[in-house]
């Protein structure tokens, strides 16, 4: 198996447990936590099933970071919203 | 030797993700989210992505990590007081 | 094209970046001259692509002239210069009805926000990479949920939140999905992929387009994911509420759309009957919904999920060259003007008796008639009454129906119809009572009228020149 | 190239992630602060070691380890600051 | 690092603090660029960016740091960390852990500012003490055995900070 | 092997050996502080020697150096985290293992020190 | 939710993984070879290292729209941020903190300096610069040296959206050579280098912002109040 087989496969279930837990979960903090763990999870299967091969490959690479940036501005945001919540009362953690 | 590396590193990565969802407690679980965030700089560098690890190590570590501490006071705050 | 500076299909992204960054920067007071400008100017650049396309056929432009598959491209086809129309011509009165509508201070937010949503819509609807589309997809939540959000109101934050983390989650299931396509085919270019993809694709293409597709109905709101949306489109403002229903779902209508004709198109088949019964669920249970809420905005909301029911039950009826498209594309265009010129209306009568509930809709038929007409004009287009847009899109949808033996969906759409006609009338009969003596108005200024009733007509009158517009979709669709 | 690089690299991961049960487990705030450290001294050692077990990306990875060691001091302020004090009080009945 | 007495932080820096510390960074800026000349360009901006931020963050007082003082503490420090280290590895690996931990308080007497900052620093990586807290003259610190020397071994660090910064001890 | 790279190799091995020291105090030693000790220490020199035995190796001295700068710049952050660690723990009045009584030579000032319950210590 | 139903969600997440898992397993090498078409065009791209030639070249158009993202997460939390907050107090720092900041933060601002030289060979680029940047705002204000963002003035305005609007500008004037951002190969490193010195900038004030702008609370009695802050 090569580290980048492994890795998708890891990506996986990332992607998997992320996506129960933001179903499941009821804490705000804790769904965005879940979300981000979706999010990591696709970027290793992007990365890792393009390389499975061994071949490094800048494309997937390249979306990889666009994405990370997307997701910590997203997370920012949920995290912006959910303290305005909080500071108003509305909502814990 | 590096199969041993990536699939210890893979259990890592899996771990830290539940125990961060898992948790009862919220600052145990964000610190363990900061863990993953680090372990996901190590599992880059494995797959030849430097550019990715570096961004990793920087907002994972850096950004991310802070943003959720400083939100985990804040909601600490509005927790605290409401039981003394 | 002779002189491609001058070709309109870039700038119609480039310019409402260009004036949504500026109008952060001036900051307070100058932003809504420069996006209405702006806005004209797109429109103008709609019209001419379209006129172009319809001349020329359908164009591709390579971003950096790279071409697909290492580079991006941008596709302007019948469908998609069908939706950049639609985008422009909604929010061009929009913005002039929010000029009125919003405090200066309220405005400072607002132009931003809304010409980075408006740079999505339209860099969506050219888009032909399914990673780009990623990017323009998560541009359009993070706008919209800014609007929402805006206010600042404990209820709209809290909507706003929780529109977020659906959205997250139906892109992070939709980028799980591009990054299996890109691992199974090495690319991600829409045209690249159809040819790959081929009549019988392996299990995880069919994966990947099952949660593309589940990713996108979240974010459409489709019947069972429609619980999002009431209280998002509801508690917005009314210019938000109206760019939503009217454009922002529909993007993602688009993308499902898209993908069903293009690469995906072998598995359209498969989800064709479970679309459609979604569909139909959603106009059933949007219109009982609509009938029985008794807020305003609320009311117009639930008939905004009810009508995408409509755009779905295409699916099942979708072949190649068929009415059933015509009819989708048409219902998507009448809808998001009549939806468009009922959030306004509904915003002006809220601001004409300050409540937000139908028992204080009491005496305003008075006040504001042309706002009333207005409601009534796109209540017809709802209704699908002729000769109006709505009422051209539901013909389409029933004759192919008919066409292919398909009766059961002939009910839906006519009971939808007489449902919607229950919840409009009952709008309708509430204005025209007589005012209680309790009640006072307040002075609406003109353009806000003006300016709902402006949609409103113009989604009556597609349907006169309905010969154009199906023209425009005959345009063979890319790639 | 020492060929020492890699196992030492398996070695530092393994005497982080039981480093880690011990930030993980507790029993005070003070000792799950302590995986910001680990990440300081053992993540910039695992890094430097797989720099230069892999010849492709030897500086880039150095380069990673800098940033690294630039920046988890950050996680751990934020916590003495920001996090702690209400996080203290959930925490001390664990 | 380029820890200076501010004694009198008065804000101004004179040509020489910027050429130290200008210097420094160019220094650095060689190492991170591996020595390669293509790279002046952007490196000479930030260079004058990072002394920029270095000044104003930490303006450079009257104090002057004394060369010899300064490599004579980089040997203390590093022969001391080496020792911290090994003392720490053999009481972690004995069969019988025989710490004697406790809290102790010691006097201090280097002055206010960048002395007392490295003073606690150093002794943070120094053999069995851990700081952790600063009060007034007092300094607080964790020892893993109390039955050492602590107290001799701060009134150590703090000489030789003190000879390093030029200060009267 | 050259003699330059049994010397890196030497370095390296110690330093692994350090970085075990360290997990082993980690999880060992009784109280937040003493396993700060672990931390700051012997870790700290594990990261010097490695990077001092893979500088060796560097194929021209500015790499090495940026290998060897790796080293000061994990020591004063993990100077300053420590010292926020311990800082926070002892005003918030965790008690190092073995004391008995609740007072350190002098408390922190009114409103700083809180006593934990007995479950909380170490 | 009731047992069945998070019974259900579980058991779906099992199976997802399952299924994909098996997708996974034994893929046939993908049809189209981008890392061969990336390694031809290379050397027109006007860069050496191939993800920047992706990032800013191949698929700059994407980096563009993401830039907008950010933006967009900022104005967003500008909208939402409560206009009566105030910063915390500045004095209330500890002086190792600020010890700490005096020594990292130049050392941060020469390391983005550096990783957005190194970007146009080797990994690297403006992302990283402009986080590590964003990271030394980040400590700055934890050290009591940088105020949490009331609202941005015009010239803070200017420089969230500078990198933004040179990029912009790039790309449309670039119409004239016959597409969006279409760089003459003769120009393009250049270009790419102005395009992203200017994000750097505007990502690190970007990204700082993320964080500044959520900070903004009211100081608690607690907070930031050590011994040293009395002393």
């Amino acid at each position: 198996m090569t580290p980048g087989l492994l890795y998708a496969l890891t990506g996986i279930a990332l992607f998997a447990l992320g996506l129960a837990g933001v179903i499941l979960l009821r804490q705000t903090l804790r769904r965005i936590l879940a979300f981000n763990l979706m999010g990591s999870g696709a970027f290793l299967v992007l990365v890792g099933l393009a390389q499975r091969g061994g071949v490094v490959d800048p494309v997937p690479q390249a979306m990889v970071l666009t994405g990370i940036v997307v997701a910590v501005a997203s997370t920012a945001l949920a995290l912006a919203l959910a303290r305005r919540l909080a500071e108003d009362g509305h909502e814990d953690g | 030797m590096s199969l041993a590396f990536d699939a210890l590193l893979a259990l890592a990565l899996l771990w830290s993700a539940w125990r961060s969802l898992a948790t009862p407690d919220l600052t145990r679980a964000v610190v363990m989210f900061i863990v993953f965030g680090l372990l996901m700089a190590l599992a880059w560098a494995r797959l030849d992505a430097p550019d990715i690890a570096l961004a990793e190590a920087a907002i994972g570590a850096g950004l991310t990590g802070a943003l959720l501490l400083d939100a985990l006071g804040a909601f600490g705050e509005r927790r605290g007081g409401d039981r003394p | 094209m002779a002189d491609t500076f001058l070709d309109p299909l870039p700038w119609l992204i480039i310019l409402p970046l260009a004036w949504a960054s500026l109008a952060f920067l001036v900051g307070e007071g100058r932003g809504g001259r420069l996006a209405v400008a702006g806005l004209a100017v797109q429109l103008a650049l709609a019209l001419i692509l379209a006129v172009q396309v319809m001349a020329q056929g359908a164009r591709v432009h390579a971003v950096g002239g790279w071409g697909a598959s290492l580079g991006i491209d941008l596709l302007a086809d019948g469908l998609s210069v069908a939706m950049l129309l639609l985008t422009q011509a909604v929010a061009l009165p929009l913005a002039v009805y929010a000029r009125a509508y919003f405090s200066e201070v309220a405005q400072t937010t607002f132009w931003p926000l809304a010409g980075f949503l408006l740079a999505a819509l339209n860099a969506l609807f050219l888009s032909a990479d399914l990673f780009n589309l990623y990017v323009t997809l998560e541009l359009l939540s993070l706008a919209a949920v800014g609007l929402v959000a805006m206010s600042g109101k404990p209820a709209q934050v809290d909507a706003a939140l929780r529109y977020l983390l659906v959205s997250l989650t139906a892109s992070g299931a939709y980028l799980m999905g591009v990054a299996l396509i890109y691992g199974a085919y090495g690319t991600v270019s829409l045209a690249g992929l159809a040819p790959l993809v081929g009549a019988d694709p392996p299990l995880i293409t069919q994966l990947a387009a099952g949660l593309m597709l589940a990713g996108l109905l979240a974010k459409t709101a489709l019947f069972p994911f429609h619980f999002w949306l009431p209280a998002a489109h509801g508690g917005a403002p009314a210019p938000v509420s109206a760019l939503l229903s009217a454009l922002v779902v529909k993007a993602t209508f688009y993308m499902v759309l898209r993908l069903a004709l293009g690469p995906f198109a072998a598995l359209a088949d498969d989800a064709a009957p479970l679309l459609g019964a979604l569909g139909a669920a959603a106009i059933l249970w949007g219109s009982w919904r609509a009938l029985t809420t008794h807020h305003i905005k609320m009311l117009v909301a639930w008939s905004t999920v009810a009508q995408l029911g409509y755009l779905f039950l295409l699916f099942p009826l979708l072949e190649p060259g068929g009415a059933a498209l015509r009819a989708g594309v048409m219902q998507a265009f009448a809808h998001g003007l009549a939806k468009a010129a009922m959030f306004a209306a509904a915003g002006v009568l809220m601001l004409s008796t300050g409540r937000d509930t139908l028992e204080g809709l009491a005496g305003v038929a008075g006040r504001v008639p042309v706002t009333l007409f207005a409601f009534a004009l796109a209540g017809v287009t709802l209704m699908g009454l002729p000769p109006s847009g709505g009422f051209l899109a539901k013909w389409l949808l029933i004759e192919a129906a008919l066409e292919q033996g398909q009766w059961g969906w002939v009910v839906v759409v006519i009971g939808g119809g007489l449902l919607a006609a229950a919840y409009v009338f009952k709008v309708l009969r509430q204005a025209f009572l007589l005012a209680p003596a309790s009640a006072h108005f307040h002075r609406v200024p003109r353009a806000m009228e003006w300016s709902a009733f402006l949609l409103a007509a113009a989604s009556v009158l597609i349907g006169l020149r309905a010969t154009e517009g199906v023209a425009l979709l005959g345009v063979e669709f890319g790639p | 190239m020492t060929g020492l690089e890699a196992p030492l690299a398996l070695f530092l991961l393994v005497n982080l992630l039981a480093a880690l049960i011990r930030a993980a487990r507790g029993p005070t705030p003070a000792d799950r602060m302590l995986a910001a450290l680990l990440f300081g001294t053992t993540g910039v050692g695992v890094l430097l070691l797989m720099a230069h077990s892999r010849e492709a990306v030897a500086m880039p990875l150095v380069d990673t380890a800098l940033v690294l060691a630039l920046l988890a001091a950050i996680a751990g302020v934020a916590f003495a600051r920001r996090a702690w004090q209400a996080a203290g009080r959930d925490d001390d009945a664990a | 690092m380029h820890a200076r007495s501010d004694r009198s932080p008065s804000g101004r820096f004179g040509l020489r603090g910027f050429l130290q510390r200008g210097a420094l960074f160019t220094a650095l800026w060689w190492v991170l660029a591996e020595g390669r000349a293509d790279a002046w360009g952007i490196g000479a901006v930030s260079v004058l960016l990072a002394t920029a931020a270095s000044l104003a963050l930490a303006p450079p007082g009257p104090g002057r740091l004394s060369a010899i003082g300064l490599l004579g503490f980089a040997a203390f420090f590093l022969a001391q960390s080496a020792l911290g280290g090994i003392q720490v590895a053999a009481r972690a690996f004995r069969p019988r852990m025989d710490l004697a931990p406790a809290l102790v308080e010691v006097p201090i007497t280097l002055p206010d500012g960048a002395a007392r900052i490295l003073l606690v620093n150093t002794l943070n990586l120094l053999p069995g003490t851990v700081s952790v807290g600063l009060r007034g003259d007092r300094l607080c610190m964790h020892v893993l055995d109390d039955r050492l020397p602590v107290a001799a071994e701060v009134r150590q660090v703090e000489a030789r900070i003190a000879r390093m910064l030029e200060l009267p001890a | 092997m050259t003699p330059l790279e049994a010397l890196s190799a030497l370095l390296l091995l110690a330093g692994a050996a350090f970085y075990l020291a360290g997990t082993v105090g980690l999880l060992r030693f009784p109280d937040v502080y003493a396993r700060l000790h672990a931390l700051t220490k012997a870790d700290n020199l594990g990261l010097g020697l490695i990077a001092l035995g893979l500088a060796l190796q560097a194929e021209n001295p500015a790499a090495g150096l940026k290998i060897l700068l790796v080293w000061p710049l994990v020591l004063v952050a993990s100077a300053a985290v420590s010292f926020a660690i311990a800082r926070r723990a002892h005003e918030l009045g965790i008690l190092p293992a073995g004391a008995e009584s609740p007072a350190p030579p002098a408390p922190p000032p009114e409103g700083e020190a809180r006593i934990m319950p007995p479950g909380d210590r170490a | 939710m009731n047992a069945p139903a998070r019974l259900a969600v579980v058991g779906f997440a099992l199976a997802l993984a399952g299924a994909l898992a098996t997708a996974v397993l034994d893929l046939p090498a993908a049809a189209v070879d981008l890392p061969a078409a990336v390694a031809e065009n290379l050397s027109t791209s006007g860069v050496e290292h191939p993800v920047t030639a992706v990032l800013l070249n191949f698929r700059g158009y994407d980096t563009l729209l993401e830039i907008a993202v950010l933006l967009l997460a900022l104005l967003g939390m500008l909208a939402v941020a409560k206009p009566e907050a105030v910063a915390p107090e500045p004095s209330a720092a500890d002086p190792m903190l600020r010890f700490l900041a005096s020594v990292a933060v130049p050392l941060m601002i020469l390391a983005a300096g550096y990783l957005l030289w190194a970007g146009a060979h080797r990994p690297g680029g403006a992302f990283q610069a402009g986080a590590v940047l964003a990271a030394a705002a980040v400590l700055l204000h934890l050290a009591g040296r940088l105020p949490a963002w009331a609202s941005p003035s015009r010239m803070l305005r200017l420089g969230l959206v500078g990198g933004f609007l040179i990029f912009l500008a790039v790309a449309a004037a670039l119409l004239a050579q016959g597409a969006l951002l279409r760089y003459p190969p003769a120009h393009a490193g250049a270009l790419i280098l102005l395009i992203e010195a200017g994000l750097t900038l505007s990502l690190g004030l970007i990204l700082a912002g993320l964080f500044l702008v959520l900070a903004r609370r009211p100081a608690s009695p607690r907070a930031g109040v050590g011994e040293e802050g009395k002393s």
